[in-house]
């Protein structure tokens, strides 16, 4: 199998923050060991954040095709979760897949490339914004369809389990996937058989334009674990520590008791649901508050405000992530795109006869070479 | 008259149904404050409130029963699925719920109901999100389908659905909804389970429904115009109940035929086609029935593979060029190569 | 539509108790009013055990065909929900509907005349045992598929919450069916659109072998409730009078207040899964068990105990409900299978042209006269 | 060489495997303590524990993609869908991700899986519990599909798909697993993707798959004693990939073909069979292909009215002297009638 042991390169987020932590003092009385932690994440988020504004832009550009989700808003949600876990763990998220894959240490060239269509890119084109997969660093891939990689990632909690494996499943979902029927299966799979898997509900408030509310009949949705008897937490996903912690907690218990968790993280979306998307339905005061809640800027001034690091430093660094990002988008314009001649490549693993390999005008049986001119 | 969009045709067939029949009602994903994935319901929330435009959770199943539940007690819902690909996490409800109420209860309550949702690829949507699985939909007996490529069409079929007393599966597709056509002003329903012969000729049939009808047009004209081959074309309209008469009788005049569809070959609603016109039109065929589709893969997400995998008009013409080679009269029209 | 207003006659349920009860004092204090009701109650679930037991008889001299699932066991929990329902209240239920065919009011020869494929059957012959359905009587339905009722009963609660009508929807379901998506979906919609629908779980312990255990995370399945802020309760199914209380009090909440309900009843199974199951996978003592808590014996063993009915006249009953039985079998024998040329007129509503007409050796264009001989 | 019935080809096989490879694990409702729905793991939650034979809930949706998620990371699930009509509602899981995976991802991550399940019809089992649509996976690439008719072809195949590194769909049939054959002692994986011709005769194809081939070798034997027609059988064993040529090349030998399907007849499986037949062996047809199938109805309870609707042996007997009769050739043979 693809996915199993091979040498791995040290996960982005473990360069940073290494593997174990202890919760630092407290947001007021950041300490040292915090302090530089706290830099870490607020290096990752910045990555993120600029990585996605570049991505709106090469959008709007037609670099990009298809479908394309930012995670602008939710980048302490999504450093604070990749803090959490090692690189032994496994990791399966929805189509809003570029952050994570940047922290948990996919190249970000890599990643631009497969936005691209490129060959080097980490599903070498074939998948594109929604579906990022790299073995090396074991995210199983961003999936598209709603709620359809839950029951996959319930599978991989069963394929640890029934090796005996001490690896964790993280699996990444909206809050509007919670009111899908693969949910309620998978959670209670997990459970039923005590497989370690961590569910994350990246709550952003919104499906689209449907808000939580308007979708599920229990608002608060961590609560849902109790149909399962399946432990769970709610916290602010906006504050990067308080993630971390509580992933820390969830990942921890799912690697030492064999038991699933469900957590909760509320933050907001900045954007629109899509790049395309102007989200006009919107109330503005509700932007506004979801700006104000800003986590990057707010990390920004936390560390400012606690001396770990002086504004000019927060611009330098974000002057170096500007360097990674337009690094990342040079690899991506200068790779190649997929020859056509490699259509068929990926139909199968196990080659059979008979398989279709015959492009659109291709003829099922050989045209009679008597007939015509 | 009105020269307006398929998007626009939907629009305006959907609002007004809704002001005519109190038991209309729209439900589906985003809707209504979104105003829907492809914008076919825009305002229709503001108009008509939540009670009549219900915007769903993310749950094709469960709201795509809740309306085959409520058609049982005679409200008339049309649910959007915001694409086909996502109405297999229906299909269970369509296919033994909606398709089977009518006939395993012997005939005791119907199911009218639509739903509306769109295939198409080609928009770099990647393996998921690009699929055409209407196949599934007509094979099912106790279904209709049906799968309009003009707004004209879009509009008079929308109409039929709505008040025909079963479930409807009405198949629109992304590439469609801005192409633009005349619209009769008045509500006239069309008639579910007939083709049209939007075309004469009498060189060669292309067969296509829903974008691939559109794109015979297109080929039909372009070899006119270029070459002098007269195209005649059947725009299917229905997939179920299917004309195979109208599509044979074309063939009976032209002697040959070149199926047209958007979905992957082997097994697909050209296969039917094919092994229809070869079954009627036996002693008339001159060459074999060609059917263009789609190359066998999940559809990659690069723009250069998408376009490889994917019929084109000029794979269309490829194929109708050798299929007039094979009968042995393209050389005669325009002259040897 | 076929299943809006008509005269109905009165079902079955309501012809013995009446459509608005009050709680009787207690099983042990039996008073006249609730003896009265008892021994109705009494009457209807032994018409089911007398019903049941013919029909595995029936099953096994090849009368009935397909897949029969029976009721045996489940008499009270039948009796007492049809008790809380009146007539103007929709009723979905899964495969195993005989019971509540019966006790809800369908003529028991055209039930048993369904379960034989004759023409008089309630389906007409083309729906059997997992399949009874009668406009009149309200009872919208038995589903095969496990857990594909629950979305029709939520959409039924949809149309009747359109019209502001007050109507209840009772929708009845297996133990095992409560792990499907279809379970979490509906009861999310059913909560989140405020629809007057009651979801019964009739817990009988097992799926097919499989225990509730084995198959759901939260064995207590009325929890699961939780997880859309629904009410819900868990009663004794043995008790035909709990489940008529508790099942009231959810019926007239969801007509009232036009809010579901979850309502678990937990009995057992006499029998095996469908008829031809030995169930052999069962221990000895579980079934003893079960049978040592049989709610038809034990109403008897009460009804005798607390002298509203001696022996003998519940014997008598007995016979009167055998010839019922019987009458049912003659009926159903005498009835005439639907006629092949029959078979086309059930696949459209509303007629189109090229529907197909075929059977399976009939050629799809005229077949060429001057060929052949 | 044993002979041994269908039902029992299959447990030794799986049995064999779990023996074989740690990797391989079965799933599935009612598998275990309830020892299958059709018996066939009967014993072996005793023999391999819970571990290697889970029981699932009812989840078909969550537990087949738990086995695509298990497969991912290198487990050899074998799931059971307990018919194939409930596996309509694991289609997204079996669509979208286990036929998708290993493309969508460009090739990083393979899905070595099986999903066993029968289809079938004629037990009464009415609408909803009678249909056959494993075109369904027939149709979607990145899926492997296979279908054996005999007690040999279901050990070798059920090997093949066992240690095929992709997600194979392998269709069973509740008529079938009564059947009796001989079948090999050893342990050869038989070759996914190649049809065989099962008796030759030079009057007629004729092609099925499943039940359907197992039928048309019954009317053949029968045509040979009865009348003197020497029909050729071709059982597919696969139907994606699809071997036309096989097919294709038994018609150019006889000159007709009649095509046995299960499933309803308007875009069944036949059509592509039909369709391919007509295409490949275009020139040395001497009648139309025809096609015998379900009629289309959701299939009622009722014996009299499901016989109608079921394709049966001598509708494939009456089938075949129509298309000899159309080429003229019966009559030479049997003389005129
Ligand atoms: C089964 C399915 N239904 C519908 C869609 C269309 N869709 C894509 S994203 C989305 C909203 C998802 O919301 P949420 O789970 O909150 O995730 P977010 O986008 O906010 O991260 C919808 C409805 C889909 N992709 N799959
Ligand atoms: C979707 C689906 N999966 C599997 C089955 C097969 N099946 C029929 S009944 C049954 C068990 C149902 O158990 P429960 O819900 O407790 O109902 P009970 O039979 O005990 O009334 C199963 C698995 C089915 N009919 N539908
Ligand atoms: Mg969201
Ligand atoms: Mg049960």
């Amino acid at each position: 199998m693809a996915t199993t042991s091979r040498t791995r390169k040290r996960p982005e987020s473990q360069q940073a923050t290494g593997a174990r932590r202890t919760r630092p003092k407290g947001r007021s009385g950041t300490d040292a060991d915090t302090g530089a932690e706290l830099l870490g994440h607020y290096r990752q988020m910045l990555l993120v954040r600029r990585f996605e504004e570049r991505t709106a832009q090469a959008y709007t550009e037609a670099k990009i095709g298809g479908y394309c989700h930012l995670n602008l808003g939710e980048e302490a949600t999504v450093v604070g979760l990749m803090a959490a876990v090692t690189e032994r763990d496994y990791l399966f998220t929805n189509y809003r897949d570029h952050g994570y894959a940047l922290v948990r240490g996919m190249d970000p060239g890599r990643v631009m490339a497969e936005l691209y269509g490129r060959s080097d890119g980490v599903s070498r084109g074939w998948g594109g914004s929604m579906h990022l997969f790299d073995t090396e660093v074991r995210q199983l891939g961003g999936y598209g369809i709603v709620g359809g990689q839950l029951p996959l990632a319930a599978g991989a909690g069963l394929a640890i389990s029934y090796r005996g494996g001490d690896e964790v499943v993280l699996c990444q979902m909206g809050d509007g996937t919670t009111n899908i029927g693969a949910f309620h299966e998978s959670l209670n799979l997990a459970a039923l058989w005590d497989l370690p898997v961590v569910f994350v509900v990246v709550n952003n408030q919104l499906g689209m334009g449907t808000t939580v509310e308007m979708a599920s009949a229990e608002p608060e949705l961590s609560k849902r674990a109790g149909a399962y008897r399946m432990e769970s937490a709610r916290v602010d996903g906006n504050d990067v520590l308080a993630v971390r912690e509580a992933a820390t907690k969830a990942v921890e218990r799912a690697r030492t008791e064999q038991k699933p968790y469900l957590l909760e993280t509320v933050s907001g979306r900045l954007r629109g649901h899509s790049v395309v998307d102007p989200a006009t339905y919107r109330d503005p005061a509700e932007v506004e508050e979801v700006r104000s809640q800003d986590p990057v800027t707010a990390l920004h001034d936390h560390l400012v405000g606690t001396e770990v690091a002086d504004a000019d430093t927060l611009a330098e660094l974000d002057a170096e992530i500007g360097g990674i990002v337009k690094a990342a988008v040079e690899f991506a314009e200068n790779s190649p795109s997929p020859d056509p001649t490699s259509l068929f490549d990926h139909t199968y693993a196990t080659p059979v006869p008979n398989d279709s390999r015959r492009l659109p005008a291709d003829p099922l049986f050989p045209l009679d070479p008597t007939a015509g001119a | 008259m009105a020269h307006i969009s398929y998007r626009q045709a939907l629009h305006d067939t959907l609002r007004s149904e809704l002001q005519r029949d109190e038991n209309v009602l729209l439900m589906g994903e985003e809707i209504g404050r979104f105003e829907g994935s492809y914008k076919i319901t825009a305002g229709m929330l503001d108009e008509f409130g939540p009670k009549r435009v219900r915007d769903t959770p993310i749950a094709e199943e469960g709201f795509t029963g809740a309306a085959v539940g409520a058609a049982m007690l005679g409200l008339r819902p049309v649910v959007e699925i915001m694409t086909i690909n996502f109405s297999l996490l229906a299909l269970d409800q369509i296919m033994n719920h909606a398709a089977k109420i009518y006939g395993m209860f012997g005939g005791q309550c119907s199911v009218p109901m639509v739903i509306r949702t769109p295939g198409g690829g080609g928009q770099q949507l990647a393996a998921t999100h690009s699929q055409n699985v209407e196949l599934f939909y007509a094979f099912t007996p106790g279904l209709k389908v049906v799968a309009p490529s003009s707004p004209a069409d879009a509009k008079a079929l929308l109409l039929a659905s709505i008040r025909d007393d079963d479930p409807v599966l009405f198949l629109e597709n992304l590439a469609l909804y801005n192409t633009k056509g005349e619209v009769p002003d008045t509500d006239e329903p069309g008639e579910i389970g007939r083709a049209a012969v939007t075309r004469t000729g009498s060189d060669i049939t292309l067969v296509g429904y829903s974008r691939m009808a559109h794109v015979a047009l297109q080929v039909a004209e372009r070899l006119a115009a270029d070459e002098g081959i007269e195209a005649e074309v059947v725009d299917l309209r229905s997939l179920r109940p299917l004309d195979r008469q109208t599509v044979v009788d074309s063939v009976k005049k032209t002697n040959c035929a070149v199926v047209l569809e958007d979905d992957w070959l082997t097994y697909g609603i050209g296969a039917e086609l094919a092994a229809s016109i070869s079954d009627g039109a036996f002693d008339w065929l001159d060459a074999p029935v060609r059917r263009v589709a789609m190359a066998e893969v999940p559809l990659p997400y690069a723009k250069p593979l998408e376009s490889a995998a994917l019929p084109s008009a000029d794979d269309v013409v490829t194929v109708i060029h050798q299929t007039l080679d094979a009968v042995g009269r393209r050389s005669d029209r325009v002259g040897a190569r």
